[in-house]
């Protein structure tokens, strides 16, 4: 651990942190434009976040300690989590803090936390949503590990800087196991950060919504770090995804002159990754609720599958 | 000398009591005796200790470890259980259930009955160890109607002729053991001697030794209780007083076995197989087996204790068929802490059902509550019975089981299933009648729960720690039998 | 010549038997007892005649003063006072009862000739008889439902222990069989009793009576 | 003090005594309850502390052995204290010391006479589990294992007067009985010959077929599983922690389940030897299906005792899956990788000791303090009683196996273990391995959602049903101050243990060398404080030091920069009610309805009785039962069985003496034929 690696965790981080709300508008523009609308603009999500940090925040009577503490929570556990995905680097000395796996314990920490945070109020809604919310979890989670898994096994660690050099290096080939996990990976995300068709980001219909009805209560500061979170959380995943299954572009170790390549690379992937995933959104449909776990359980199979593939061919 | 004293007092009681047994102060009398008997067994333990085996009166008596610690356990329980048949017939009487007749006739066979027991046990020579042995039935037989309801004059029928029947095979085996050996002896009473019979065992007739083995087994098995010659032994005990219970399961059943094993030592020594073994443990464990299943159906609670009995007789028979010294010697310490234990069950199941008026135990509930003690006694005793450590019972089912397990692993699942059922069955049973809401009542006499806890704490030293001379009784009775 | 005689009585013995096992009437029953006895007692006396086992002389007497005159006269008594005199069908019919008699017989022959032959003595070949008599009153016991006949069949399975003993040995050493002698004797007495408390408690010797305590 | 000399044996049996000891002397006691509760309490926990600093000290030691005045004549009591009895005895006593202290408060308002006896069973109970992790010979060994059974028995019937309570407390000891019994007859199955062939030193040399190893594998597996809590030998569990006094439930939870377990690592990796890799998979299919339904079946319960005694299931499920692993990887030749799984298990068992006690002393505060056990009528107890509701949260994430507390780590090694698949050289194990670490990880998402169900319904939202006017708490709504002192022990753990695991697996690494002779790599070791790593640092690591630090300071920095660049005004106000003003308590979700999707998905392993009222009904409610498919499914047949065969046996005596004479007359027959 040197102090350039170091300057580069810091860099990253920060570039993450701040570079997350603009793919959350990218993707909202491309998919108004996908609908024939024209879109707020991809700097839209910084406008209102800035609006909310300035609200006066209101809060439920009953609401207890844990209400207000959760969404500073899930915030450093986004932050933490988008610190240790290599996205323009590999050479991350906090990346040996967390390996993929600690990863997952990341995202299940921050679930746990809001989920706990929205019965804390004791409404109808805050426990619909706690409860669709680890309903997805309980699938998504171990689906997540195993697609992660494969890769784990594909490169002998499960630690994410050195998956990705692994794979970076690697000869390009179809890899039928790692396509298993890719298509796996996908659908994990999809639910993961509350996109159609597992759930709608746009809707406040009491029903069908998951995440908003686990963030019903929360208002201005609160509500503004929660929402940030969600978008670092979407940013971390298309990061993973990207660093799992295209890895290639990535600067290893602390290299500057690779920076700025690696910079326009990363921007590259994801631009294309959230115009894809907007693309997505756009021609499906929202399923039910309770086709949700289907959904997920192909997820899980997926991935396993994906594994157990990758065991039969990788000899 | 201490023989004849050993013999004697109780004897001499048995008259006296015949006599007095109405007075009011008869129980004392039949403490007295007891008492003395235990005494006079307890020197002849220490002579045996000092001395070694002897033999008395012209070799019609014999001592060697084996019979001498049962002596010492009989008159031990039969001491402690006249300690608790004091308050408990005298309630009994007040009640109206005995009257003072009848108490002459209770503690005049008593004292009888211990007196036969020790005949039984001390005797060298098997015919009157036949005799002493029916006596022992008469003796009792009268005990377990004494309440005159037909369901005990029912059970006392059915123990008269069956165990009469069953004798009078032991009978025909006894003769033909005679018969095997006038021909190495020469005729008369010498060939009846066991010592004699026991140096010449390996010239015997093995044909008629394995028949008069059969005929043997078959006659003392019945009284011993095994599977399917035990039909009266749940009803007697379900249907006798208490304390009758308590030394039949407790001293009959083991002296008994005594004889079984006696003869097993010589029929072994003629044949030179494991014929007798195998006879054993295939009997014993039928017996734990069935006694197991039938336990699970009972509804009465000296009849189970009964059942109880008769499958920890199927399992000290396993042991000993199983042979070797560690299952000889843990045959032996099942033996003792079986009657110790199950004597004591049974002083606690007298008083708990004193206390509630019934021997269905639906109606026995939440002892703990009014009666702490006898609840304790009960559940502990239940317990200890069930082989859970750290009581003795265990570690002769300790050893049982892994010797089993090591020489005759197919056993194993037969033993099991028993054990398990039993537990479930005994205290699944227990446990109601031990918790719960109390519906138990004062009586006007103390109970005598010293001789539950003496029993229960003896049996609780035999798990954690056998005492060394103890321990070179079992060792060598468990040579001589092994 | 002594060992056609014990013969004889030997294949007496067994007739009785049979006879005792198809014999309705009570009281009939205790003659045949009382016959049974004689019989054994006799034999016991050639036995002791030709052999000169002095304390055989005593087993005769013995026999005789209990097996024939005391135990029939007390159970004759105990049958007049309880007035129990009335037939008795047993609980299979006489037939049945009777050729699963003659399988025990064959039985207890084969199962005897073995030991037989080593048997030193002259009435070896009665071992066989000895043996089936006992199972034959065995038999007997089974298939009786008064608790009179039941007795009765008791103490005949005792007369045909006492007749394999003689048989086979010579008869067993003399405290032995006095102190047989003195159980059978208090057994009667006890039974006696018995008789009396059932007959209280039941107002009848039906044993069938007897059947409450069991397993439901 | 010279190391080398110091009696740790005698120390450790002298704890064994002391806690013997304490007991009587509480049944001496009879006047006042306070001075048992206030004396004997306490002093019981500083011996536990003493046996946790004990232990912690001869972690790394050879084995010190020592033989006791008892026993059988040829086998007296052997002790021995050696790495693995250690590390059990170090979660014994830093376990215990917490429950014990929450215990001196939280029984101190029982009678004289209930207090005496519970002090003496407890305190027994403690003495028992000490006796067993000592045990270096058969007979001992059974000998404080049914002492342990026993007194935990009578603690669980403590409330004897309810009839659940007995029958919980009957089937738990006739399970823990036949286990024994079980366990009995695998030492039958090792032992050569003679009574002293009983000592484990014995046992160790006993030579074995693969067959017979294989009898005596399986017979432990019976034995220990039934203690432990194993499908389908769990039916006791749910029943009978619960039913216990909360403390006795913590205990039985949270410590006695180990013993099981040290027991199977005694036999499995110390007796037999060398573990074969079928009975891994064995172990590990076991423990995974058990973890999968112990946590289903935990959601879909409304006793939050119940539901906590189901997650032990749970856990005990992980636990064999780790060891399960270790027997894979030991039995086909990767001793590296096996020690990874051996210390991930036992990791395991610490982690599960510490937050299952605090969750269960949370659980009995709330129970204490509202006389509530069901969920459904719970809620908003962390306005009443806040400080609980911290442990509970701290102990909830933690069996959620959250980072960066304990529960992470143990999962995070298991999953490493089961990663090294790839050194397997069987094929249908290299693809059975990953498939475990698939159910290990659904299991634990499910847990996830089992403590949101728990913590959320319990502690947030509104009060759902009236405070019992009859419970026996003391005046004091939240924890009393030994209550918190005792949570805040086991809360400390979790996170130490959650936050140093290298220096945690360093020590286990030494109890792996002692019990099944192979440890970590050294790269492993090397890593430093602040990086727990399984093989080396490019494989795999976890610095949750880093972890708690980066989370902690970003927290901080965020929560600084929205009050400076911002600002902090907050308003109160009702909650949102989506325009529908007349939202009741009663409108929030219910226990059932947090398990009600699971039970959907899941249907076929439950068995379920629903009735949805009509729209019609006057007084329409919703009724739901949801049982254990086990008892239905495996153990009323043999229940069944048993009594059709004893109707039929029972037949056998109908109580006609001609028949019974018939019965005598045909063995008698048969016999002599058979002779012939």
């Amino acid at each position: 651990m040197d102090a350039a690696g170091i300057a580069f965790q810091i860099l990253q981080s920060v570039f993450v942190v701040l570079a997350a709300p603009a793919l959350l508008g990218w993707v909202n523009q491309c998919r108004a434009w996908l609908q024939n609308r024209k879109g707020p603009g991809i700097l839209r999500p910084y406008f209102l976040l800035w609006r909310l940090f300035h609200k006066e925040a209101v809060v439920a009577h009953n609401a207890s300690a844990l209400f207000r503490a959760t969404p500073y929570v899930l915030f450093g556990c986004m932050w933490l989590a988008a610190g240790i995905v290599p996205v323009l680097a590999t050479d991350l000395p906090f990346a040996f803090a967390a390996d993929i796996i600690a990863l997952v314990g990341i995202f299940a920490l921050a679930r746990v936390f809001i989920s706990l945070a929205a019965m804390d109020i004791g409404t109808a809604f805050g426990g619909i949503g706690a409860r669709r919310e680890m309903l997805i979890g309980f699938l998504a989670e171990p689906a997540m590990l195993m697609t992660l898994f494969t890769a784990a096994f594909l490169s002998g660690s499960t630690a994410l800087t050195t998956i990705v050099e692994t794979l970076a290096h690697r000869e390009f080939a179809i890899h039928p196991g790692l396509a298993c996990a890719a298509v796996a990976f996908l659908m994990v995300l999809l639910a993961e950060n509350a996109r159609i068709p597992v759930d709608n980001p746009t809707t406040h219909l009491e029903l069908t919504m998951i995440h908003e009805a686990l963030i019903l209560e929360y208002s201005a500061r609160h509500l503004a770090l929660v929402e940030w979170a969600a978008a670092i959380k979407l940013f971390a995943y298309m990061t993973i995804g990207i660093a799992l299954f295209v890895p290639w572009g990535i600067a290893e170790g602390s290299d500057w002159l690779g920076l700025p390549l690696a910079v326009a690379a990363a921007a590259a992937k994801l631009a294309l990754a959230g115009a894809g995933l907007a693309v997505l959104e756009t021609v499906s449909a929202k399923f039910r609720v309770f086709r949700a776990p289907e959904f997920l359980s192909t997820a899980f199979l997926l991935a396993v599958l994906g594994m157990l593939v990758h065991f039969l061919t990788d000899v | 000398m201490e023989i004849v004293w050993v013999l004697g007092v109780p004897l001499l009681g048995s008259a006296l009591l015949a006599l007095l047994g109405h007075k009011r102060y008869a129980p004392e009398i039949n403490i007295v005796f007891s008492l003395a008997t235990l005494v006079a067994a307890a020197l002849l333990v220490v002579r045996v200790i000092g001395s070694g085996p002897m033999t008395a009166f012209d070799e019609q008596f014999f001592v060697d470890p084996f019979n001498v610690f049962l002596v010492a356990l009989t008159c031990l329980v039969g001491f402690t259980t006249a300690v608790f048949s004091r308050p408990y017939m005298r309630v009994e009487e007040e009640h109206g259930r005995v009257t003072a007749v009848r108490l002459r006739l209770y503690h005049g066979a008593y004292q009888l009955f211990m007196f036969t027991m020790l005949v039984t046990l001390l005797t060298n020579n098997l015919g009157i160890l036949w005799v002493a042995m029916e006596g022992a039935t008469l003796s009792t037989v009268l005990l377990v109607s004494l309440y005159r309801t037909p369901a005990s004059i029912e059970a006392a029928w059915k123990y008269f002729i069956l165990c009469g029947v069953g004798l009078a095979q032991a009978l025909f085996g006894t003769i033909l053991i005679y018969f095997a050996a006038e021909k190495v002896l020469g005729g008369g009473t010498v060939s009846l001697l066991w010592t004699q019979l026991y140096e010449v065992r390996h010239q015997l007739e093995p044909t008629v030794m394995s028949l008069a083995f059969v005929f043997l087994l078959v006659g003392y098995g019945t009284k011993v209780g095994l599977v399917p010659l035990h039909n009266w032994l749940p009803d007697a005990h379900a249907e006798g007083p208490t304390p009758i219970s308590a030394v039949l399961s407790g001293l009959l059943l083991n002296v008994a076995l005594y004889a079984v094993i006696r003869s097993k030592v010589l029929v072994d020594g003629a044949l030179g197989t494991e014929f007798t073994g195998q006879l054993m443990m295939g009997f014993g464990l039928l017996t734990v087996v069935v006694a197991a299943l039938f336990l699970s159906r009972q509804r009465d609670i000296k009849r189970l204790f009964g059942y109880s009995s008769i499958e920890h007789m199927g399992i000290i028979t396993f042991a000993f068929g199983m042979g070797g010294k560690v299952a000889a010697y843990a045959g032996l310490l099942h033996m003792t802490v079986h009657s110790l234990t199950k004597s004591g069950i049974f002083f606690a199941v007298g008083h708990a059902v004193q206390k509630t008026g019934t021997q269905n135990m639906a109606d026995i509930r939440g002892l703990i509550e009014r009666n702490p003690t006898i609840g304790w006694g009960l559940a502990l005793g239940s317990l200890a019975i069930l082989g859970v450590p750290p009581f003795g019972v265990f570690t002769s089912e300790f050893m049982i089981l892994t010797t089993a397990m090591h020489e005759h692993p197919w056993a194993t699942p037969f033993l099991l299933f028993g054990l398990a059922v039993a537990f479930a069955a005994i205290f699944g049973k227990v446990q109601p009648m031990v918790f719960g809401q109390s519906n138990a009542r004062r009586l006007p006499h103390q109970p005598a729960l010293l001789p539950v806890f003496l029993h229960l704490l003896l049996v609780l030293m035999l798990g954690l720690y056998i005492p060394p001379y103890l321990d070179q009784w079992y060792r060598q009775a468990a040579a001589l039998i092994g | 010549m002594t060992e056609q005689w014990v013969n004889l009585a030997a294949t007496i013995l067994l007739i009785i038997a049979f006879a005792m096992l198809s014999q309705r009437r009570v009281l009939s029953l205790v003659r045949l007892f009382a016959w049974q006895g004689l019989v054994l007692s006799v034999s016991t006396a050639m036995v002791a005649y030709s052999t000169g086992q002095s304390h055989l002389w005593i087993s005769a007497a013995l026999t005789l003063g209990l097996k024939v005159i005391v135990l029939p006269i007390v159970l004759h008594s105990l049958i007049v006072r309880l007035n129990v005199r009335w037939d008795v069908e047993p609980l299979i019919n006489v037939p049945t009862t009777m050729l699963a008699g003659i399988g025990l017989v064959i039985f207890a022959f084969a199962l005897a000739t073995p030991i037989s032959q080593l048997a030193g003595t002259v009435t070896r070949s009665t071992l066989g008889i000895a043996l089936a008599s006992v199972l034959l009153s065995f038999l007997m016991m089974i298939v009786r439902r008064k608790a009179v006949p039941q007795v009765i069949g008791f103490l005949a399975m005792e007369n045909g222990l006492f007749f394999a003993a003689t048989s086979a040995t010579y008869g067993m050493p003399l405290v032995v069989e006095l102190g047989i002698a003195l159980d059978v004797l208090v057994g009667t007495f006890v039974f006696g009793i018995f008789f009396f408390h059932i007959r209280e408690t039941f107002d009848s010797l039906d044993i069938r009576h007897m059947e409450k305590l069991k397993e439901d | 003090m010279n190391l080398a000399s110091f009696p740790s044996a005698e120390a450790a049996v002298g704890i064994g005594l002391a806690w013997l000891a304490l007991g009587a002397f509480s049944l001496l006691e009879s006047e006042r309850a306070r001075f048992v509760a206030r004396g004997v309490f306490p002093l019981s926990a500083l011996v536990s502390f003493a046996l946790a600093a004990l232990a912690l000290r001869t972690l790394g030691d050879p084995a010190d052995t020592l033989t006791l005045p008892l026993g059988l004549p040829d086998l007296p009591f052997h002790v021995r204290l050696d790495g693995l009895s250690a590390f059990f005895l170090c979660l014994l006593g830093v376990c215990s010391f917490g429950i014990t202290l929450y215990a001196s408060d939280y029984f101190r308002s029982e009678s004289v006479q209930k207090l005496r006896l519970l002090s003496l069973q407890y305190h027994w109970f403690l003495a028992s589990m000490t006796f067993v992790l000592l045990a270096d010979d058969a007979y001992m060994f059974m000998v404080a294992w049914e002492a342990m059974a026993l007194s935990s028995y009578f603690l669980v019937v403590t409330e004897h007067r309810q009839g659940t309570i007995r029958r919980a407390a009957f089937i738990y000891l006739l399970i823990a009985h036949i286990g024994a019994l079980s366990i009995l007859l695998c030492f039958g199955v090792l032992h050569e010959a003679g009574v002293e062939a009983y000592s484990f030193d014995a046992l160790r040399q006993a030579q074995l077929t693969p067959f017979w190893a294989s009898v005596a594998f399986l017979l432990a597996l019976v034995g220990f599983g039934a203690k432990a809590g194993m499908m389908p030998l769990h039916v006791w569990l749910p029943d009978a922690h619960p039913a216990a006094p909360s403390p006795v439930s913590a205990l039985m939870s949270g410590v006695m389940l180990k013993t099981a377990i040290y027991g199977l690592v005694r036999v499995v990796f110390d007796l037999i030897g060398s573990p074969m890799w079928q009975w891994g998979l064995l172990v590990a299919g076991m423990g995974a299906t058990t973890a999968l339904f112990g946590i289903l079946y935990a959601l879909q319960q409304n006793d939050l005792k119940r539901l906590l005694a189901y997650s032990s299931v749970e856990n005990i499920g992980i636990i064999l899956v780790g060891l399960g692993l270790a027997m894979i990887f030991f039995g086909s030749g990767h001793p590296e990788a096996g020690a990874l799984g051996l210390i991930g298990a036992f990791y395991h068992c610490l982690n599960h000791g510490a937050y299952k006690s605090l969750l269960f002393l949370g659980a009995g505060t709330v129970l204490r303090s509202t006389g509530m056990r069901n969920l459904n009528e719970m809620g908003g107890l962390i306005h009443r009683m806040p400080q609980v509701a911290g442990y509970f949260l701290v102990g909830s994430l933690a069996i959620s196996a959250l980072p960066p507390l304990n529960g992470f780590v143990s999962e995070w090694l298991m999953l490493q273990t089961a990663l090294q698949a790839g050194q397997l050289d069987n094929g249908v194990l290299r693809s059975l391995v990953p498939l475990l670490a698939a159910m290990l990880a659904l299991a634990a998402a499910l847990t996830a959602r089992c403590f949101v169900k728990a913590f959320g319904i319990a502690f947030l939202g509104q009060p759902r049903g009236v405070v019992s006017e009859h419970a026996h708490g003391h005046g004091e709504e939240d924890a009393s101050l030994f209550e918190r002192l005792g949570m805040a022990w086991l809360a400390v753990w979790c996170l130490v243990l959650g936050v140093f695991p290298s220096t945690v697996v360093g020590l286990l690494n030494q109890v792996s060398l002692s019990v099944a002779g192979a440890g970590l790599p050294p790269s492993a070791l090397e890593a430093g404080v602040l990086w727990l790593v399984p093989s080396t640092q490019a494989r795999a690591s976890y610095g949750p030091i880093v972890f708690l630090l980066v989370i902690a300071v970003v927290v901080l920095i965020t929560y600084v920069t929205v009050r400076v660049c911002f600002h902090g005004r907050l308003r109160r106000a009702p909650p949102w009610d989506c325009g529908f003003p007349e939202q009741t308590a009663r409108m929030q979700d219910s226990s059932e309805g947090f398990g009600q999707s699971i039970r959907v998905i899941f249907a076929p392993i439950f068995r379920i009785a629903q009735r949805v009222p009509n729209p019609e009904d006057a007084q329409p409610k919703f009724e739901l039962r949801v049982e254990d498919k086990h008892w239905h499914g495996f153990y009323l047949p043999i229940a069944r069985a048993v009594e059709y065969l004893s109707a039929r046996i029972g037949k056998l005596q109908q109580g006609r003496i001609s028949t019974y004479l018939l019965y005598s007359f045909v063995t008698l027959i048969a016999l002599l034929v058979f002779v012939r």
